[in-house]
């Protein structure tokens, strides 16, 4: 069997179930794969990670994965599995925050590690500072959870609405106490987890057909996770590791991430959404992200031959 | 009986190697030392330098001087010659990219001896020259930073996993601002503080707890518990207690540098000889003068040992603390956030900055420790 | 063997000293009795260990006694050091080596809370006595072990006390250096009529300083011999060639001589 | 007058007063005291908080009982931790990934791989710098410099770049935590090995002795004392080399994953059972190197460090 | 100054010795002439700090000389040494403590890659020979620092060197342990015909064991008197009392006097 290393942006859990399932059920052996998970974390740059040779495929965001490219990592996406976005702003009524008006003077945690680009690009928009001595908001670097919100140190954290979301809830906050502004809704939304490849894989007739036989088993494994949520959920926690993730939660989490995937033309990168995001990303003044119309950062012939 | 000098002559015979295999390629074709004038002038006064220093073989300062001359001539060959023409691409190749350019890299390790030549015959001269003294670790330095820069694109190595220290430079040079707000928010908010609290306050407990023997049995076994506790556990229980501002990054310095302060005090101030002590006692010194008179002056090298080993805690656990949430500024901030932009260069820059701050502040306490224990034995010569 | 007690500076009686160790205990003291007198020069002598320093140290209470009596002044040991009543020369020079020569010296000064013109002028006096001007702004470790000793020499001095208690002061020195000491140390005691009590190794210095000399034995620390000395009170080094310095020299001997055993 | 002060057989409870066993138990039970009043004070706002929004009437009992039990507290008690670790300690498998045990082992396994990196490369470093001139008066500065870099910032890229060479797994975090630990060893042995005074080197010259027979029957012996101090410094902090880089590695297994995983979820209890567990293995392999100590000295005639 | 050459052990002309300090230089030797033929006794007697034990290092190629000659056996300082020509006795035991009192004194012959049995009988020899049986296995802390002196004296006998150089082997002894080391010394002198070099700041010890005695004086260190004994080669403690010993006694601090100086 031809070997692939998969790298995914964050540790296992129900947001990479595909793969999970597709491994587990043999979806990869059919195609004569040998797949190789590996787990990421809030250290692991996916990027860097294939940079550096470590991986053949990496799950990132595209907001990430432009600015790498601009960087001189050529990335190109080959799939995107995400046809929405799953990421809110989750704010307290209680602490004032009803609309984006609201935000001027309050403290909001954000993500950075690259996934901090969709809230400057919103922030932009909304033509708030959020740097400097006379900054209108005061930016918070989130950790990894949602404590923050739960001991009011910040009036509004960023959360998913697969995950941190439901911690909040599990933190003891109701839905009626929380405004929540989803991406979506706000039109800042960016394209989130996607497969991307190395330009240079992209110059090898057999990598490419590698490349195919992946999409095509990884797309069969969401197929099958989307389907079975509760089954995809235990499959992923029989491959954590770290044995801390709970069967609520990720089942939780599998049924939320459903709701984000199109399974029509499952994993075909909508060219609409992509131009909307590099629109959204170069809009304003700063050029936070990009500063120029990337060329070549995506490639649908892979997803095509996946088809067949 | 003359020696012969294995390490030099090692040196010509590399670098004589060098010139018999490429140092590289132009549009696929291999090329040699004299594809280039200039580098091949610098390769040439290298070897000069290393014949004449054979064979007159002396030592002394203008040897040592000569020879340093000729490592810095040599060096400056192999950076010519890599702006200039291609000598491969790590990530292509994997190890095969020394076959590119084998000459480069024979060449670099030629260099290697002369560099050492030259810091030997230095240090030889160093007993009573602060300068050279001085200058042989900078020699030591400035070597490792071109290996790096020399590797880094001699190899084609991606910026966004090593840059090269020229690179490094450049960055610390565009983002001075930034830097100094990252520097002034961890290093004078968080690390200051957290520092002197944690310092002081493991200084006034062993104080306080040296007159009770009952305490310090106590205490002193949970400080090696203490110090197996990683900094990746206390500083989110931290962030979560304090905040996110830079209050709870010097809550987690004061937990790292509290115990070491505490127990090399406590040594300290039994450290005093029976014989000391019982000085004090037959004049019928108070408890307090014994202190003051006695036991702080005795106990000041051991002081000095934690406050050193403090300085290095108290900025990596600033600095990772920062990982786990702070404002938008910092240190930390800037190396956990500009990886996941592929800044890596702002990353290094950082990283150089913190090497420095850390390295000044060891070295300002070690002066400090030179003067206030001038006294004690391994500061005096002789007698 | 105890005498008038209205002079009597120290009294001792059937004094006893074990030490607790961590394997069997060190008989270091066995039914000790001494009487020392205002204006006595005592020298204790003996072989290495038989507990010299002990019994000094049990009179500066550096050490309690595990059993008999001892009294200092009238007082207890402990009442008599907190009135600063003696000044002790220690075996090794126990000098502070972040203080300077002069500093060691006004150590005890200042911790008695002398004014401070008062310790300069008790400091240079007494570094003079011992030969030492010129020597104030030095610190210990550049001097030699000799120098060293003669400041802590100086020290004990300068806090001017009857009762001077000095554990093998010139071990350190060389002969001449010591018999030049000697004579110094013979001088002050002749004049300011201090009580000395004194440890050596040495017979002729112990015969040609004391005016009492206490021989003591080993396993258990006593006292085998105590002996008046005839000589008269003011002596000078020739004193060393009579025929009575000679006798008492030997009677020291054959003292030291009956109490050794050859095991150490 | 001085009355005797009598020797006397020294009752058992005095031996443990005088041990470490009434003093440490002693102190334990006051930060016990502490951590039950901090738990209560730290967590009450929020359940205040929480009784205020629904509604609940609330004594104080009741304020103390709920502090002492929540589900994700600020400070846990500690008889949460000790129910969370009878969980994952005692009642699961050792080979399961939700067992403790396990991952302590995972994390045991690198801390010990690193330490014995480290000594090696720490003794190496010490004896290089004290028998060759040039390196003593160069590499010292950069030793200390390479302590001043963060090591956690630069892990990632490190285990990345191993990656690239085909080291993974165990290797390149137990090269982590020899980066960490190598240091204390080679300044602990710089000085043994510099020990010696003039006096027992010239005996050695007297006997007109090989440097390899200074080095092997004077130098070492004579560095044995500081090493010891210096691995149980290095021991610990291997530990905590080892949990830090788990968290690069994509946090898989090991306490630092469990610590991360916790952080991740705001499991405080998690979190702080990992850290008690990670605290008793590094109290525990202090131990163990203090016992070889023991062991070593006592057979080199027992002479205190 | 010199003798019949054929026989010396150690020629010395014209020695010279300073020492470079980080403030002024120190002249330890200065103009040193000296010969030592095989089978003498020499003892170096003189104030602290004239230069004795440096002298005795120069000969022992612990320190170079920074002018004037030196031959050991017709050879450098540093050939001899090379060859193991002498056992050397340092001020203080040196021992090394990690080793038993036979490890210790098993480490020259170890070093000089001797058998086990005869290293072992080598040990037995000379610890017997001060009086140290049964303390084999001991180490050194549990010994007394005379006991500590002794081993370090078993030591340097077990190499079994033709030249024997002692620095103040016996500073450390109360007189009757050191008057039966002396008598012990003098009889291996004599029956090994061994050529030993002494230093001692006791003249009746130096004059009881020498068949020449240097006198030395400090700054810089230079040899003022050397005299040639003319008591017989056998002697036992009693010769102490004899004019012939009180004669040279008398020479050799008449010597010290002369050439001392207060300021140590
Ligand atoms: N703190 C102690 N613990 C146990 N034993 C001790 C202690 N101090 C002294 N000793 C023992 O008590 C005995 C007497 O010791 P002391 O120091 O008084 O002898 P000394 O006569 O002064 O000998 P030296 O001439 O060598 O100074 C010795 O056997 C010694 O080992
Ligand atoms: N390594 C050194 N560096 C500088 N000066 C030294 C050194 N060793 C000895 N001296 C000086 O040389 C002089 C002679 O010293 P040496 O040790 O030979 O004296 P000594 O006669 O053996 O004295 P003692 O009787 O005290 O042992 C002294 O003034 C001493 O301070
Ligand atoms: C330090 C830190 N950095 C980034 C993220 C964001 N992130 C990466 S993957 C992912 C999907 C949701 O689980 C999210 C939100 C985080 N949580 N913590
Ligand atoms: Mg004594
Ligand atoms: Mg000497």
């Amino acid at each position: 069997a031809d070997e692939l290393t998969l790298q995914l942006k964050w540790v296992t859990q129900a947001q990479f179930a595909g793969y999970y399932v597709a491994k587990d059920k043999g979806f990869y052996d059919e195609v004569d794969l040998d797949v190789t998970i590996k787990p990421g974390g809030p250290d692991v740059a996916p990027a860097q990670v294939i940079a550096g040779g470590g991986a053949d495929v990496v799950v990132d965001w595209m907001p990430a994965a432009l600015a790498t490219r601009e960087k001189g990592v050529p990335l190109v996406n080959i799939s995107q599995v995400f046809s929405r976005s799953g990421m809110m702003l989750t704010c307290r009524k209680d602490m004032g925050v009803e609309t984006p008006e609201d935000f001027k003077g309050k403290t909001l945690g954000v993500w950075f590690f690259g996934n901090e680009y969709p809230f400057l690009s919103w922030m932009d928009k909304l033509k708030y500072k959020t740097e400097g001595a006379d900054a209108d908001i005061k930016v918070l670097k989130q950790g990894f959870n949602v404590d923050p919100l739960l001991q009011k140190q910040a009036a509004c954290v960023s959360t998913m609405t697969y995950n941190e979301y439901w911690q909040v809830i599990d933190g003891g906050l109701t839905p009626a106490e929380l405004t929540v502004f989803p991406y979506e809704d706000q039109g800042v939304a960016t394209l989130e987890d996607g497969l991307y490849v190395m330009e240079k894989s992209l110059e090898d007739e057999a990598m490419k057909d590698k490349l195919a036989r992946f999409i095509k088993a990884s797309m069969k494994g969401w197929k099958y996770a989307i389907e079975n949520t509760d089954e995809a959920a235990e499959i992923v926690l029989e491959n954590d590791a770290t044995g801390a993730q709970t069967e609520k939660h990720q089942k939780r989490m599998m049924a939320e991430i459903a709701k984000l995937i199109d399974t029509e033309n499952l994993g075909k990168l909508n060219e609409e959404s992509y131009n909307r995001t590099v629109n959204i990303l170069l809009a304003g003044d700063s050029k936070l992200v990009i500063s120029k119309e990337p060329e070549g950062a995506f490639t649908q012939e892979i997803w095509e031959r996946a088809q067949k | 009986m003359k020696k012969h000098d294995y390490v030099l002559i090692e040196f010509l015979f590399l670098t004589v190697v060098s010139f018999a295999v490429p140092v590289g390629q132009v549009e696929g074709v291999s090329v040699y030392w004299w594809f280039d004038s200039a580098a091949l002038i610098l390769v040439l006064a290298s070897l000069g330098i290393g014949f004449f220093h054979l064979v007159r073989g002396r030592d002394g300062l203008a040897a040592g001087l000569l020879v340093a001359l000729g490592t810095v001539l040599g060096t400056l060959a192999p950076l010519q010659l890599i702006g200039s023409i291609e000598t491969g691409e790590i990530l292509n190749l994997g190890y095969r990219v020394f076959l590119v350019a084998p000459g480069l890299w024979i060449y670099v390790i030629a260099l290697g001896l002369l560099a050492w030549r030259a810091m030997t015959l230095l240090s030889k001269v160093a007993d009573g020259n602060r300068l050279i003294a001085l200058a042989i670790p900078a020699l030591f330095g400035v070597w490792l930073l071109y290996l790096w820069q020399v590797i880094t694109t001699g190899l084609g190595i991606p910026s966004v996993l090593l840059p090269s220290p020229g690179q490094i430079g450049d960055a610390i040079s565009n983002n001075g601002s930034t830097l100094y707000a990252d520097f002034y928010q961890t290093v004078v908010k968080s690390v200051l503080s957290g520092f002197a609290f944690g310092c002081g306050s493991g200084f006034l407990v062993a104080v306080l707890v040296d007159r009770v023997p009952f305490m310090q049995r106590g205490l002193l076994p949970l400080g090696s518990l203490v110090s197996a506790v990683p900094i990746v556990g206390i500083a989110p229980i931290m962030v979560m207690w304090f905040g996110f501002d830079w209050e709870s990054k010097a809550a987690v310095i004061v937990v790292m540098t509290f115990f070491p302060m505490l127990i090399n005090t406590l040594a300290g101030l039994q450290a005093t000889s029976h014989i000391e002590k019982d000085l004090m006692r037959s004049y019928a010194a108070s408890y307090w003068q014994t202190l003051l008179f006695l036991r702080l002056p005795n106990a000041m090298p051991f002081i000095f040992n934690a406050l050193k080993i403090n300085s290095t805690l108290a900025m990596i656990g600033a600095i990772v603390a920062e990982f786990f949430g702070t404002p938008i500024v910092g240190m930390g901030f800037r190396i956990s956030t500009e990886v996941g932009r592929m800044n890596v260069d702002i990353v290094w820059a950082t990283i150089a900055v913190a090497a420095v701050v850390g390295s000044l502040f060891y070295g300002i306490l070690a002066l400090l420790e030179r003067r206030v224990t001038f006294w004690h034995a391994s500061y005096r010569r002789a007698k | 063997m105890s005498e008038a007690s209205s002079k009597a500076v120290i009294e001792i009686e059937n004094l006893d000293l074990v030490f607790q160790t961590a394997d069997t205990p060190v008989h270091a003291l066995a039914d000790i009795d001494l009487t020392v007198n205002a204006g006595d020069f005592v020298s204790f002598i003996g072989p290495s260990g038989c507990g010299k320093t002990t019994l000094m140290r049990v009179i500066a209470d550096l050490e309690k006694p595990t059993g008999g009596h001892i009294s200092v002044n009238g007082m207890t040991p402990e009442e008599a050091r907190q009135k600063r009543a003696y000044g002790y020369v220690f075996q090794a020079p126990a000098l502070y080596p972040w203080r300077t020569v002069e500093k060691n010296i006004r150590l005890p000064l200042e911790i008695m809370g002398l004014s401070g013109d008062e310790q300069k002028a008790r400091a240079a006096r007494n570094l003079a006595m011992v030969n030492l001007e010129g020597f104030e702004k030095k610190f210990p470790w550049q001097l030699s072990g000799g120098m060293q000793q003669r400041v802590s020499i100086a020290r004990a001095l300068s806090v001017e006390p009857d009762l001077l208690l000095m554990d093998e002061p010139f071990g350190a020195l060389d002969e001449i250096t010591r018999d030049h000491l000697n004579e110094q140390l013979l001088n002050l005691w002749d004049t300011t009529k201090k009580t000395v009590i004194f440890v050596t190794h040495s017979i002729p210095e112990a015969v040609f300083l004391s005016s009492k000399i206490v021989v003591m034995s080993p396993r258990p620390g006593k006292i085998i011999d105590i002996i008046e000395s005839s000589l008269p009170r003011v002596r000078n080094l020739d004193i060393r060639e009579t025929p009575e310095f000679l006798e008492i020299s030997h009677r020291v001997r054959e003292g030291l001589r009956s109490g050794h055993s050859y095991d150490d | 007058m001085t009355d005797a002060v009598q020797p006397q057989v020294i009752p058992s409870w005095r031996r443990l007063y005088d041990g470490k066993v009434i003093p440490v138990a002693t102190v334990l039970i006051a930060l016990l005291i502490l951590w039950l009043a901090g738990a209560v004070y730290m967590n009450s706002p929020q359940l205040i908080d929480q009784y205020k929004r629904g509604n609940v009437e609330w004594t104080f009992g009741k304020l103390v009982r709920d502090s002492w039990s929540m589900e994700r507290p600020i400070l846990p008690a500690p008889q949460q931790i000790v129910v969370e670790l009878d969980k994952t300690v005692l009642d699961k498998k050792i080979t399961s990934k939700r067992s403790l045990v396990y991952h302590a082992w995972v994390t045991l396994s690198s801390t010990l791989l690193g330490f014995a990196f480290g000594t090696i490369l720490g003794i190496l470093l010490a004896v290089g710098i004290v028998h060759i001139q040039t390196l003593d008066r160069s590499l010292m500065p950069w030793i200390i410099a390479s302590q001043t870099v963060p090591i956690l910032a630069i892990a990632p890229m490190i285990i990345v770049v191993l990656g690239n060479i085909g080291l993974t797994g165990l290797v390149p975090k137990a090269l982590i935590s020899m980066y960490l630990c190598f240091f204390p060893i080679t300044i602990g042995m710089v000085k043994g090995l510099r020990s010696p005074d003039v006096l027992q080197l010239d005996l050695m010259k007297t006997y007109s002795a090989s440097a390899a027979q200074v080095f092997w029957k004077l130098r070492i012996p004579a560095s044995i004392p500081f090493l010891f101090t210096s691995l149980k410094v290095a021991i610990a902090i291997s530990l905590v080399g080892a949990i830090v880089a788990e968290l690069p590695t994509g946090a898989i297994e090991g306490l630092g994953a469990r610590l991360l995983a916790g952080s991740y979820y705001g499991q405080t209890i998690q979190i702080w059972s990992a850290l008690t567990v990670a605290s008793l293995l590094g109290m525990l392999l202090v131990w163990a190197v203090a016992l070889s100590e023991k062991l070593v000295l006592s057979r080199m005639g027992g002479q205190a460090a």
